[in-house]
């Protein structure tokens, strides 16, 4: 087996993070205006503070000075109304399942989900519990999956330009919004 | 009210220093435009990102001989592996008589336990400095062996990895007062009384 | 609605009215619910709803082998996870009669007395938070990304460590660990008193805290309150020193007690502890032992014989127990865990009645609540 | 250094350090010890002497004025390693919480924990009691019928044992007598069994 | 006056001035808000040692530009349950006042769309019909948080409002005129902050009030009844509450500085230039409001209000009658100066007492941790020996 050669099969895209920059951003004057909208959109993702388990301190971390997501013009709100992403940051519980439906459904057009650490993805480490929902994904449509458990404040910074970048590519696409 | 002045004062204390001295990390970059610093939030050595597997410079495979011992032990069992026999070892170049045919962990089930690199027997797995994975698809950390050997080549150069059988050699060496320190392959010997102990 | 809330509804007069608090709301301290029964803004009685986080964390442990059960009880008490380890680790081994080498259990000490300061910090950070402060919340997550650094320098994790084993420690410290700590704790003691500057004393949060969540006593052993809301009552009770473990007999340390058992004092005693934490953390550094490296029963597979065994320490948050069944298999037969904030927070109807809206948030913050404890 | 464990199963047996250095009593040989464990590990069983080599003098003497305050309940004494145990009939377990909780000897003002465990055959119900001013910690355990867990309710004793009886109830479904309101507490309203259960299965998941 | 004039008697031209200058003033005060949010969020962020938005634009300038942008392309959601005129209404009830009211403030001499003679009781009639645009707002959504945040608004707001038309009136005392141009030439040698320093302390804490800014904020109270009025409003519903509430802001530092501060009278800057004054000291004067915000917590609604009633109206009496007498006796400033004091340094222990008067148990535990503290040293020094003897067996 020496003949296994690094590079192809099923990898994930070597983390680049000056991808989320450059070459993305398309020139303010050959922009369309969808562009421009979504370069606003981006760059004011307000979240609604709505920690679940262990991956919200983490969330909380990152609002925090060390972090400060505030840079990103990522900013909480308490109301859903007043949101745009929607950062599951931990375990989904049945019980808890109606309520996040609720919530979302509770907040205005164009809105994103960040699925954040192992259960809110697929259920982690609860994955043979009765009372977990394998994955927020059961619930609600989910854009971008932050791996980890918790993942470190710097994942969730990358998972938010992840978004951003999917924001801007939507709107190249002529896609709709989230 | 003075504890309210006091407060004030406080305050504004910390806009003095934070005027001079935030502690915020610019996350993906930080400096000026001219002189970017890529790596602002350097992570610990211990960190534990996610797992990757290793690859053995000297015989040109991985260390892995897909023994299974990390994928009963994982509490996730977000692994899964196959096994088939080593050419090399037949034409005499290696020591491992099984290896790794493919390797797949999910990486959005992973806990970053450590588990599976404290059972390993082996030294094919570690905890890399990976953290930054994230997807648009639902298990879209799904990565196969070549990528896993990637990332653990990566974390290899990037640490200067020596395996931890050859690091607990040279620490009874050195304890031994030993003057030679042993720098040979590091997994020719199978320990296999270790390995059968670790599973149930 | 529910049908508990139903039946408030049913019971209340036609002036009253139900309010809705959580499971999304920014002040329950995660997914915790409690349907307010309100007359203008004052609480005539609460309905409050756990199991939000109810992930089956005790049955789950029964399906698990015994080291991997440690990843679980990470994740019981999210905030004070070396200390959930620690108990974990401690049930086990007395199970099976282990004695832990001398510098792991100071190993362990230093570990879990940063973590309660850090979760002390976030205790003071929320608390900041729910009076409606922003900044105390900015310097004490300053202190904890300190802590956690080291943390990460140790152990490898910000928050989930998986350090502690049965009957030892994973690995020995780093090299520069003592260089690390001692860095540390100037900074650690420098931002735990800018937030104490800012907060604990300010009058407006004396006034919203003081006199307010009062709980007598008698009423608070009724409710099996332990830990820092015990001593806020003027219980100087602390299992540190009244039933000493590991090597707590070995440090000088005071408890801090409060006086009237009201949100001000809850919030006093923790931050008093965070002072007596740092002292411990610095006897323990000086006390621990060089040379003999902290071990563990490596790769061995945990197959304790067969009994029982009830283990508690003195968690953040309170008193954690762990009521531990072995059937001499390696998989636990029956874990219960015996959580500090559930008992905490059963008082919490007692606790909102004849308050203000306003007060309910504190009293809840008050409490320090760890909803993946609660539920488990 | 590696601790030497000879054997998995025949680890050195429980005798905590802490009762080791306190107690007066500890002069049996180790393999003595070893039996008693052995016998205490099967304690559902009513062992015929129980072993208290466990204890140290303080939960000794608790265990005594146990003994003497539950006269009339037929109390089992034993002891779960390091704290004194007594067994009773789940019938009569309100009275006796609440004797021990007004016995100015005892005052067992606080509940600690309440624990539920199947074994199967039968669920024993575990609690743990703890006083502040005599100092010390208690075991009561009771054993309720599978087919029929019924169980009074503790919680006009301690107001701690309100939520944990709604949780046993709901996770084992052992009924307690007497409590105000048992409605769900963890799990939602409509939920189908009892996943405390060792019959209750784990949910499977099949990610690959 | 340009209200009072019949339509028909309006020249095209007038009317087109007037139009333009109404414009020129929306601008102008959007930029205002714009900037306003954006050093909001920088100066918090400086305040706790962080940097705030930077990654929008240079130093995060564009941070306004994109929030606004995205807030106007946001779904604009009305609950199905609420009271949909009254839903649509209230965000209008409250933002034209916040515009109306700057019709009459002169940022210096001749920039003033409208001076009017009786500019002040303009100002004052017109800012109370926000008030009924809140509790519209809170009532028309049919939530509850939003309905006890509309009832709230209104309590504060009203309780607040009297204090503040005292000290207004006060000041118009001391001018002589109700028109603020004519104040603002009053003040000429010394500002009346020197004069009036307790009209001028209890006109900011009432106008903080007014505003809902920490530690005032318990209408829209985050952490309690998430957002109160606003909270089930989205997209530009919400953003023009989010306007009338920073345009109030500058609006009421505009009066503090306006009233008490010299306006925009200053060195250095003559003609129209002396705006550059003005807005100086609004924005020093916003800068102190953002670092109030910053430092401490909200006051619960029976505090608040308690404070009000017990506390600001009496005091805004005092503030009158002490003007009347100095102005009845014509006694030199300085007698004014030092009244004024007096009754600050009455506000100020009235304040330590209503707020510390809890606190003062606080002592005793303190004590009582000192004495336990010093018992346990000395316990420890007996123990002591048997300590070390013990360390050292192990």
């Amino acid at each position: 087996m020496a003949e296994i050669t690094p590079g192809g099969g099923n990898r994930p895209p070597p983390n680049l993070l000056h991808q989320a920059t450059a070459g993305k951003v398309p020139g303010v004057i050959t922009a369309t205006t969808e562009q421009l909208f979504a370069m606003a959109r981006k760059s004011s993702l307000w979240t609604l503070s709505f920690g679940l388990a262990c991956c919200a301190i983490e969330m909380i971390s990152t609002y925090m000075a060390h972090y400060d997501f505030d840079r990103f013009g990522v900013v909480t709100w308490p109301s859903p109304r007043q949101s745009d992403v929607m950062i599951v940051a931990g375990t989904v519980v049945k019980k808890m399942a109606d309520p996040i439906r609720l919530l979302y459904d509770q907040m205005p057009d164009p809105k994103w989900v960040i699925a954040m650490g192992s259960c809110a993805t697929n259920g982690g480490p609860y994955y043979r519990s009765y009372s977990v929902v394998m994955g927020v994904d059961h619930i609600v449509p989910v854009d971008v999956y932050v791996p980890g458990c918790p993942p470190r404040p710097e994942a969730l910074l990358y998972g938010i330009i992840k978004l951003q970048e999917k924001i801007m590519q939507d709107a190249v696409d002529g896609g709709g919004t989230g | 009210m003075l504890n309210s002045l006091k407060g004030l004062w406080v305050t504004f204390v910390s806009t003095v220093n934070g005027l001079r001295d935030p502690v915020t990390r610019e996350y993906p970059s930080t400096g000026t435009l001219w002189k970017r610093n890529k790596r602002p939030t350097p992570v610990q050595d211990r960190f534990m990102g996610f797992p990757a597997l290793t690859w053995d410079g000297e015989v040109e495979e991985p260390f892995c001989t897909s023994c299974m011992v990390c994928i009963r032990q994982c509490p996730t069992q977000c692994m899964s592996a196959t096994m088939i026999d080593n050419p090399a070892h037949q034409e005499g170049r290696s020591s491992r008589r099984k290896i790794v045919e493919s390797f797949e962990i999910n990486l959005n089930r992973c806990i970053l336990c450590g588990i599976c690199v404290e059972v390993c027997n082996f030294d094919a797995i570690v905890m890399s400095h990976e953290h930054e994975m994230s997807t648009y698809q639902r298990n879209g950390d799904r990565v196969d062996l070549p990528a896993l050997l990637d990332i653990g080549k990566k974390f290899q150069q990037e640490t200067e990895w020596v395996p931890p059988t050859v690091l607990a050699k040279q620490r009874a060496a050195k304890e031994a007062g030993q003057e030679e320190v042993a720098q040979d392959g590091p997994a020719n010997e199978e320990p296999a009384a270790a390995a059968d102990s670790a599973d149930g | 609605m529910t049908e508990a809330s139903s039946k408030i509804a049913a019971a209340g007069e036609p002036m009253e009215m139900l309010l809705n608090m959580g499971p999304q709301h920014p002040s329950t301290h995660g997914v915790f619910r409690m349907v307010l029964q309100v007359d203008g803004e004052k609480i005539l009685d609460s309905e409050p709803h756990i199991g939000y986080l109810h992930r089956g964390s005790e049955k789950l442990c029964e399906g698990e082998q015994y080291h991997q059960v440690i990843t679980l009880f990470d994740r019981m008490d999210y905030i004070a996870n070396f200390n959930n380890e620690m108990v974990y680790c401690m049930a086990v081994e007395k199970l099976m009669g282990l004695t832990v080498p001398e510098r792991a259990e100071y190993v362990r000490v230093i570990l879990c007395e940063l973590n309660r300061i850090a979760s002390h910090l976030l205790f003071v950070a929320t608390m900041g938070l729910d009076a409606g402060a922003m900044t105390p919340s900015m310097i004490c997550f300053r202190g904890r990304e300190r802590v956690q650094a080291l943390f990460e320098a140790v152990s490898g994790a910000r928050m989930m460590h998986n350090y502690f084993r049965v009957g030892g420690i994973k690995e020995d410290l780093p090299e520069n660990f003592g260089e690390m700590v001692g860095e540390l704790l100037p900074l650690l003691r420098a931002d735990v008193e800018e937030s104490d500057k800012l907060l604990t004393f300010n009058e407006i949060f004396l006034a919203r805290l003081k006199n307010v969540g009062a709980i007598s006593t008698e009423d608070a052993l009724d409710y099996g309150f332990t830990g820092p809301c015990l001593r806020a009552c003027g219980v100087d009770y602390d299992l540190r020193k009244a039933q000493p473990y590991s090597v707590y007999d070995r440090f000088e340390f005071d408890v801090p007690v409060g006086l009237d058992g009201d949100c001000w004092d809850r919030h006093y005693v923790r931050v008093q502890e965070m002072y007596e934490s740092l002292k411990i953390v610095e006897q323990a550094l000086e006390q621990m032992a060089e040379g003999n490296i902290a071990s563990s029963l490596g790769r061995r597979l945990i197959r304790p014989p067969k009994g029982e065994v009830y283990v508690r320490a003195e968690n953040p948050r309170g008193e954690l127990g762990v009521y531990l069944v072995s059937d001499g298999t390696d998989k636990p037969y029956r874990l219960k865990v015996r959580p500090p904030s559930f008992c905490n927070l059963s008082a919490i109807r007692h606790l909102l009645r004849n308050t203000w809206i306003a007060d309910s948030v504190v009293i809840l913050g008050s409490l320090d609540i760890v909803l993946g404890e609660v539920d488990r | 250094m590696r601790l030497t464990v000879a054997e998995q199963d025949n680890v050195q047996p429980a005798a905590s350090t802490q009762a080791e250095a306190t107690q007066a009593e500890a002069t049996q040989a180790e393999a003595t010890q070893a039996e008693a464990t052995q016998a205490e590990a099967t304690q559902a069983e009513v062992s015929a002497q129980p072993d208290l080599s466990g204890l140290a003098a303080p939960a000794r003497e608790l265990l005594n004025r146990l003994e003497l305050a539950l006269a009339n309940f037929h109390p089992q004494v034993a002891a779960l390693q390091d704290l004194p145990q007594v067994t009773v009939m789940s019938a009569d377990l309100a009275k006796v919480c609440r004797v021990l909780k007004d016995d100015p000897g005892i005052s067992a003002s606080q509940l600690m924990c309440l624990a539920c465990v199947d074994y199967e055959e039968y669920f024993q119900l575990v609690y743990m009691l703890h006083s502040i001013d005599p100092e010390g910690t208690m075991v009561i355990k009771a054993d309720v019928t599978y087919d029929q867990p019924k169980a009074p309710s503790v919680a006009s004793v301690w107001r701690a044992a309100d939520w944990y009886e709604r949780e046993a109830h709901d996770l084992f479904g052992v009924v307690f007598e007497g409590h105000p309101d048992l409605a769900p507490l963890l799990l939602y309203e409509g939920f189908e069994g009892f996943p405390g259960r060792k019959e209750f299965p784990f949910h499977e998941y099949q990610e690959f | 006056m340009i209200l009072s004039i019949p339509i028909l008697a309006v020249s095209l031209t007038a009317v087109f001035w007037t139009l333009a200058g109404l414009l020129a003033m929306f601008t102008a005060l959007s930029v205002v808000v714009l900037s306003l949010t954006w050093l909001e969020r920088k100066v918090l962020g400086r305040l706790q040692r962080r940097l705030g938005p930077t990654r929008t634009g240079p130093m995060g300038l564009m941070q306004p530009i994109a929030d606004a942008v995205k807030l106007l392309l946001k779904e604009d959601i009305v609950p199905s349950s609420s009271e949909k005129a009254i839903f649509w209404l209230a965000p209008v009830l409250v933002v034209i006042p916040a515009f109306m009211i700057w019709v009459t403030i002169p940022a210096s001499h001749d920039a003033v769309l409208q001076n009017l003679d009786l500019g002040l009781f303009y100002i004052t009639a017109i800012a109370v019909v926000g008030i009924l645009g809140l509790v519209l707002a809170g009532w028309g959504s049919a939530n509850k948080y939003g309905t006890l945040g509309g009832l709230r608004a209104a309590a504060q707001l009203i309780s607040y409002e009297i204090p503040i038309i005292m000290v207004v009136i006060a000041v118009a005392m001391l001018a002589q005129t109700l028109n603020l141009r004519d104040i603002v030439d009053q003040q000429d040698p010394y500002p009346y902050a020197l004069v009036q320093p307790l009209g001028l302390l209890i006109f900011f804490i009432a106008g903080l009030a007014e505003v809902g800014r920490t530690p005032f904020d318990i209408y829209f109270a985050e952490s309690e009844i998430v957002g109160g009025p606003f909270v089930e409003y989205s997209g530009a519903h919400w953003s023009v509450f989010f306007l009338a509430e920073y345009i109030n802001t500058f609006a009421i530092a505009a009066l503090t500085v306006l009233l008490f501060l010299g306006g925009w009278s200053g060195p250095l800057l003559s003609g129209n230039w002396v705006v550059i004054w003005f807005l100086v000291k609004v924005y020093a004067v916003i800068l102190v409001v953002f670092w109030i915000r910053g430092t401490f917590p909200r006051l619960r609604i029976d505090q608040l209000m308690g404070f009000a009633w017990k506390v600001m109206v009496p005091m805004s009496f005092l503030t009158i009658v002490i003007t009347a007498v100095y102005q009845f006796y014509l006694w030199p400033p300085w007698s004014l100066t030092l009244m004024s004091s007096a009754g600050l340094v009455v506000v100020a222990y009235v304040i330590y007492r209503r707020m510390v008067g809890p606190a003062n148990l606080v002592a005793d535990v303190r004590a009582r941790q000192h004495a336990q503290a010093q018992e346990r040293a000395l316990q420890a020094k007996a123990n002591d020996p048997a300590r070390g003897a013990a360390a050292n067996a192990e």
